[in-house]
């Protein structure tokens, strides 16, 4: 379980780095290395040429915008994430779906925007990008184009991205309003791929009403997949599990692929398992922050 | 006899190396210029070899050589030596060191590379033109047995391997006389061993003197020295085999491979040492799995639950080679009755060859399984005629006042099968009052009321540890008064270093690490055979017991000449010897050892042999029998399938305990082991292509330590009076019980919805699929 | 062959510097290079943690890591946990001796690099926070017991040495 | 694992009979396919380039038009090919019943058995993308062989320019894939994603390593 050999090319800047894409043949782009490594020394990919992007700075870091937008460099790396206060006031699911993520030592290394463009249908980092409507900054040698995270599963672990092209940023706007969160997943050990997982916002009006919600899914689809039809039928209405019960009836629309471990019915079943229970979570939690 | 260090909780003396990383396990031997090899292995189930082209490969820069069976030597291109020649193996077919004209598994080793590295080792492999014309496979053992399906191996006239029967008392008059008989099926799934370190081998030539030394990460130096010999037909004492540190062995380990034969002839042939580190997707499908078994089990009993007798016969999935003998196959029909009195017992086995890995023993071998199928039995009994489970246990188990208990059966050996000593009921009822079973409805109760459906699982079970025939120690006194202990025995993490020089320090008053321990090295005086089946404890511990006696002895019997005293008045404090209540008068071993050695003209005093050292065996003709009860407490969310392992408790008797930390620590893996087995590890191949369906630890799950439960050990000690220190084997005594265990609670948990659960592994998606199975039932 | 690179790291505390081809990994660099040989491969694909080490001071794969990435940086591998004097243990190291963290010791220079790198961010974890730590390793003896108190005793005897 | 696709075809069974037992023109309708080499009116040798995820592989095969009915009514192919790099190797064996709808449509019954080795056949959670990959390239390859039927044999008969990219990503994901990168600029089909068949190989690997940079 050796790579084959390939030509290593380390950037020191976003030019270089685009410059390369566009120049040298059969490139890869090293980010964490978390996927491409394994890929690399099962000898599945095969690059000619290997460009590590771990020392561009430009695309390193999380900057507030005065507009309440949040940057987040694409390199950077999920515990810089997990450690952010900042970050974590703002956007608390994060820290809670990070969990998840992998384990201690491959957060360490993983970045997001290497998440994003691996893209594994189960794969947590784009479930809370298309929850919070992430807009995606693709740059290339001589264009740069924002792509909507609704817009980015192209098909099975195809983002919308080019061969010359490289993700440098994705920007969320959090939500201002108070609300409640919860992220749940099931898989079969602490880490693995999950076998579907749900992530929920949720506020609530003055009368305890679902005033705002947002839902979406990992692990059922090619990408991840926001429940507009699900939060419609919950705005307006007050929190009860038969709400949730026919919320989650959505979810048996989704064409869920099956692999040899698990059939696209049972990862529906969880997800609406899930779904239901996430809601419950996000309801509960949504009126503790209120009291709080 | 001075301090005790037997019994003692005494921290490893392996620890010392290991924790700060300077163990040397064989890919961390490090001689210059050794070469890395890598095989080329059959990406195919079943298929003819057209041709092997391995001129691209050795074009490239780096590659030093690539063989294919045909660039052998003639003499060796032979199947290899069948490690366990049984008369009843119908099918004995052993694989050739590197395929012949055909393949029968993907991953069967068809063409070596030898390169300055592993890594152009690998561009070579791929390098390599191999053309293949594919046959049909068979993978599922039970179509394997069908009259039309396909031959596993063309020269084979059957997939059939060979057929066993276990067999003792009347069945017949059993079933005539029963109140019910009961009949299930079950299934028990295939796994995969996966040790953290993988197979690996580094082999060096001294041609001046012709000899191979050969570094094995094994759990048999002796067995792969003595298959190395025949196959190669040269003299045992030209070939050592030494098993460095291993990072876990658990069975496949003991079992001689392909790649110890070709890296050792690879090194003669080129004149420079030659290594091969397995790597993880190569253990998919290269090393030894555990079997697919089906069962169809028949349980005749009185009303009250007593078993008059069993009958059942085990299709069992034996792999495209039998390159071990029928030792799985057996052990999974030998333990019956297990712990219980049973006067009459029918069990067939069938060992069908199969398009996959072959299977060999893993982590109590086939013992889980025939356990899997007894203690189901028992749940079924006390599920159908609404009987407790542990009054069932109660009313089958054999008395403690039975023992010996003679089951009736007799070993292969001709020797009768005796329980040695025990007291299962006392063990059962430690295990109920650890999980406070008495307690558990209303705990049950109360979960209950928050949704979740509690579970308690119990199973019971007995193990043959201990092996016979022998496992060899010498007990030498060296000059500087140190006392060395060389096994040929080996370890993989059970602390063996530890026990023998525990045991060994009592006789010279010295602590365990004044002891220096050797192991696992075919050059050492003493015989050994392998580390398998829960034997070593209690083979070389006995044997490390007897030569250090030996020694004191003649120690204490030097020194009582000297002092003129009587060997009596002598004790041994401190490595010195003295007389009684005499402070100061004291002579140290070394001295004495000294004295026993060879100076010219000077001789060995009279009545002395040559040498303060003795290398001893315990022989044995019979096993020890372990035995113990499991329990444990689940939690099943009905509505996803999951299950969560909230405690789980073992008490167990493994006789004389001769360290405490050592034992719980075999114990809790074990049960760890058997957990994996019960709901995680599933070795999935395509039934028509033969393709194995995962090859990576992302999607075989072995246990994490997220998902395992607090482990709660309870010892009980009844000494075997089959050997000398009354110690039993405790290495598997956790994995045998613990499948059965896991899914007896699983299927309590569902009780309000009867469901029978007869099978593992068990995923959430597979439990929800008999929930809904009960459901449509009680609807329609 | 590729084109070599030369590259200069820390390990241990040492200079190490060396011409190596893009494509060997970190850990076949400790190894096989630098004979460093206490950080082990267990799978190659970043799934069992046997050769975790410290990568400028956050635990990292060293097998999925190629050593050309960590020109410049500062490597710690089990061989340099314990005191740099190397005489006195490492209280995670005390700990897996003390409470049976290991059997055939393979996983445990991982599951110690792993364990000592997350108590310097949280010294006080409680038992789930270190097997969800430690679900990164695997480890096929000790059925993690051992481990998860080691990990907690050694987070206690860095509490008393710190206070 | 065994694949039944049924589509309809506006074009009238004989035009469509002609253009599936020609393969000249059949092949090239299989996404990403290029036709190298006519071996007699049956056979053929062909490249197949699948880009899945981050993999591109390139298959190298051939195969045979057989036991074709004399009323146009049924007919097998037989196509086999491994990749360059060695990651696996595939054996499809086709059966395909036309019949008339009306005059100017034709149902075409497509039945596969699909086998994989090697790494694409070994990673679990790639599996059940291969079928659902496989039925989207015989929808593919349908679709194009209606539009060869339809813009008459004639045209079609200038074959080996690849069929695979010119199709249109209107069609559901695999050929919106086509529409992406430097896809464009090699002759490569819709993007089959199998991806993460990672894990293995065991492997010959033909011409690449020689033909790398070394």
């Amino acid at each position: 379980m050796k790579p084959t050999a390939f030509e290593y090319h380390r950037p020191s800047s976003l030019n270089e780095a685009l410059e390369m894409l566009s120049s040298l043949d059969d490139a890869k782009l090293l980010a964490g290395g978390q996927s491409l490594g394994p890929m690399l020394n099962f000898r599945y990919v095969m690059p000619e040429n290997v460009i590590d992007i771990n020392r561009v700075p430009e695309i390193k870091g999380i900057h507030f915008e005065s507009n309440g937008a949040v940057r987040i460099g694409a390199m950077t790396r999920q515990y810089e994430i997990e450690k952010d206060e900042q970050f974590n006031q703002q956007l608390p699911i994060f820290r809670e779906a990070l969990r998840w993520v992998g384990h201690y030592a491959t957060r360490n290394r993983g970045t997001l925007g290497g998440s994003l463009t691996h893209l594994d249908p189960a794969a947590e980092l784009p479930g809370l990008c298309a929850l919070l409507d992430a807009e995606l900054v693709i740059k290339s040698q001589n264009n740069e184009r924002t792509v909507s995270i609704h817009d980015w599963a192209v098909s099975f672990m195809q983002a919308n991205i080019e061969e010359n092209e490289l993700l440098s940023e994705i920007i969320i706007h959090p939500w201002t309003v108070s609300h409640g969160f919860s992220f749940l997943e099931m898989s079969r050990r602490h880490g693995d791929f999950a076998i579907a997982g749900v992530a929920c916002l949720l506020s609530l009006d003055d009368k305890d009403c679902i005033s705002k919600t947002a839902v979406s899914l990992i692990g059922v689809a090619n990408g991840a997949v926001r429940l507009k039809n699900s939060e419609s039928l919950l705005l307006g209405e007050r929190f009860s599990m038969d709400l949730a019960e026919s919320a989650a009836q959505v979810i048996d629309g989704l064409d869920a692929p099956a692999d040899a471990h698990h059939s696209g019915d049972f990862r529906k079943r969880t997800a609406k398992t899930l779904f239901k229970r996430a809601l419950k979570q996000a309801y509960d939690n949504a009126i503790e922050g209120r009291t709080r | 006899m001075g301090v005790k260090n037997l019994g003692a909780a005494v921290h490893r003396i392996e620890d010392a190396r290991l924790i700060t990383g300077h163990g040397r396990y064989v890919d961390d031997i490090k001689i210059p210029g050794t070469l890395s090899a890598a095989f080329l292995r059959s990406p195919e189930a079943h298929a003819k070899i057209k041709s092997i082209d391995l001129s691209f490969a050795r074009q490239i820069p780096g590659v030093v050589a690539a063989y294919s069976l045909a660039d052998l030597d003639p003499s060796l291109q032979k199947r290899m030596v069948q490690a366990y020649p049984n008369p009843a193996i119908k099918t004995d077919i052993t694989p050739y060191p590197l395929a012949k004209d055909e393949v029968c598994f993907v991953g069967e080793p068809i063409a070596v590379v030898i390169a300055e590295d592993r890594y152009i080792a690998e561009d070579g492999v791929q390098a390599i033109q191999l053309d293949l014309d594919s046959l049909d496979c068979v993978i599922d053992a039970r179509e394997a047995l069908k009259p039309g399906a396909p031959q596993v191996q063309s020269s084979f006239e059957s997939n059939l391997s060979a057929s066993l029967n276990w067999k003792f008392g009347d069945v017949d008059q059993a079933f005539a006389s029963a109140d019910h008989v009961f009949k299930e099926s079950y299934f028990q799934h295939r796994g995969a061993p996966h040790f953290m370190e993988c197979r690996g081998v580094l082999a060096q030539f001294d041609s001046a003197v012709q000899r191979l030394t050969l570094w094995s990460s094994t759990q048999s130096p002796f067995l792969v020295r003595r298959y190395l010999a025949a196959f190669l037909e040269r003299e045992e004492s030209s070939i050592r085999v030494i098993a460095p540190d291993v990072g876990g062995g658990f069975g496949p380990k003991a079992v001689h491979y392909a790649e110890e034969l070709v890296v050792a002839i690879a090194t003669e042939k080129l004149k420079r040492p030659v290594k091969w580190i397995e790597d993880r997707r190569e253990n998919f499908v290269g090393t030894n799995q555990q079997r697919d078994q089906w069962w169809n089990v028949e349980v005749a009993c009185k009303a009250n639950g007593k078993i008059l007798g069993i009958r059942a016969e085990c299709i069992h999935d034996n792999g495209a080679y039998v390159p071990y003998g029928l030792l799985l196959p057996n052990t999974s029909i030998v333990p019956f009755p297990g712990p219980y009195s049973i006067g009459a017992i029918d069990v067939k086995l069938h060992s069908a060859l199969t398009n996959a890995v072959p299977t060999t023993p893993i982590r109590g071998a086939g013992r889980p399984n025939a356990i899997f199928v007894l203690e189901r039995s028992i749940d079924t009994i006390a599920r159908e005629l609404n009987l407790d489970r542990a009054e069932v246990r109660r009313t089958n188990f054999v008395r403690k006042d039975q023992f010996p208990y003679e089951t009736g059966a007799k070993l292969p050996s001709g020797v009768s099968i005796q329980y040695d000593s025990g007291d299962y009921h006392k063990t059962l009822e430690m295990a109920l009052q650890a999980s406070k079973a008495e307690e558990f409805e209303v705990r049950r109760k109360k979960a209950a009321q928050t949704g979740k459906w509690l579970g308690l699982g119990i199973a019971s079970y007995n193990e043959d540890s201990g092996l016979p025939p022998y496992e060899g120690a010498t007990v030498k006194i060296l000059p500087t008064g140190r006392v060395l202990v060389e096994v040929g025995s080996c370890a993989q993490g059970q602390g063996l270093e530890t026990i023998v020089a525990q045991i060994a320090a009592d006789y010279f008053g010295v602590q365990t690490h004044d002891v220096l321990v050797r192991t696992g090295d075919t050059d050492f005086a003493a015989l050994a055979l392998s580390t398998v089946g829960s034997r070593v404890a209690a083979t070389v511990g006995p044997s490390v017991h007897l030569a250090a006696q030996q020694v004191r002895e003649k120690a204490l019997k030097l020194a009582a000449k000297d002092f003129e005293a009587s060997v009596n008045d002598l004790e041994i404090v401190e490595g010195r010897v003295g007389i009684k209540g005499v402070p100061g008068k004291s002579v140290g071993l070394g001295d004495l050892s000294r004295r026993l050695v060879a100076n010219v003209n000077l001789p060995v005093p009279s009545g002395f042999s040559p040498g303060l050292e003795a290398t001893a065996y315990h022989t044995t003709e019979r096993p020890v029998y372990a035995n113990g009860t499991n329990a444990c407490e689940v939690e099943v969310d009905i509505e996803s399938g999951e299950v969560r392992l909230l405690n789980y408790w073992v008490a167990h008797d493994c006789g004389t305990i001769i360290n405490p930390r050592l034992v719980d620590g075999q114990i809790i893996g074990g049960v760890v082991h058997g957990i994996g087995n019960a709901l995680f590890e599933h070795m999935k191949y395509d039934r028509k292509s033969g393709q194995p369906l995962c090859n990576n630890l992302g999607e075989y799950l072995l246990p994490l330590a997220t998902e395992m439960p607090q482990i709660h050990c309870e010892h009980m000690e009844s000494p075997s009076p089959v050997n000398p220190l009354g110690i039993k084997g405790a290495g598997e005594g956790g994995t045998i019980p613990g499948i059965a265990c896991i899914i007896s609670g699983i299927e309590d948990a569902l009780r309000p919805l009867r469901i029978k659960i007869n099978e593992y592994p068990l995923s959430p998606e597979r439990l929800l699929e008999l929930i809904d199975e009960k459901r449509q039932q009680r609807a329609s | 062959m590729s084109t070599k690179h030369s590259i200069a790291l820390t390990i241990n505390g040492q200079r190490y510097s060396g011409d190596v081809e893009a494509r060997l990994t970190l850990a076949d660099f400790l190894r096989h290079h630098c004979d460093l040989t206490g950080t082990h491969v267990g799978c190659e694909h970043g799934v069992c943690g046997a050769c975790t080490v410290h990568v400028d001071g956050r635990a990292a794969r060293s097998c999925t890591m190629y050593a050309v990435q960590a020109d410049g940086s500062e490597i710690k591998t089990v061989e340099g946990l314990a005191s740099d004097e190397g005489n006195s243990l490492h209280p995670v190291q005390e700990a897996f001796r003390e409470f049976n963290g290991l059997q055939c010791g393979f996983c445990t220079p991982g599951m110690q690099m792993t364990i000592a790198a997350y108590l310097e961010e949280n010294p006080n974890p409680s038992e789930q926070e270190i097997r969800e730590l430690i679900s990164g390793n695997i480890c096929r003896c000790t059925g993690y017991q051992g481990i998860v108190k080691a990990g907690l005793r050694a987070a206690e005897r860095l509490r008393e040495e710190q206070s | 694992m065994n694949l039944v696709n049924e589509f309809l075809l506006n074009a009238p069974r004989d035009a469509v009979w002609k253009g599936l037992t020609n393969p000249e023109i059949a092949a090239p309708c299989m996404p990403g396919t290029q036709l190298t080499e006519r071996i007699g009116d049956f056979g053929f040798k062909a490249t197949v380039s699948l880009k899945v995820g981050p993999v591109k592989l390139q298959f190298l095969g051939e195969g045979e038009l057989m036991n074709l009915a004399s009323d146009q009514s049924y007919g097998e192919v037989v196509a086999k090919g491994s990749d360059a790099k060695g990651r696996g190797s595939f054996k499809a064996e086709m059966k395909f019943r036309l019949s008339e709808e009306s005059a100017t449509q034709t149902k075409v019954q497509v039945e596969t058995e699909l086998t994989l080795t090697g790494s694409v056949a070994q990673y679990g959670r790639g599996v059940g993308i291969v079928k659902e990959i496989a039925s989207q390239l015989t929808s593919e390859f349908t679709r194009n062989l209606e539009q060869k039927v339809i813009n008459n044999i004639a045209d079609a008969l200038s074959p080996t320019q690849p069929i695979g990219y010119a199709t249109t990503g209107s069609e559901g994901q695999a050929a919106g894939q086509a529409t992406h990168g430097r896809e464009q600029a090699e002759p490569q089909g819709p993007s089959i994603n199998v991806m993460q068949l990672v894990f293995t190989g065991i492997f010959r690997w033909i011409r690449s390593f020689f033909s790398r940079k070394a």
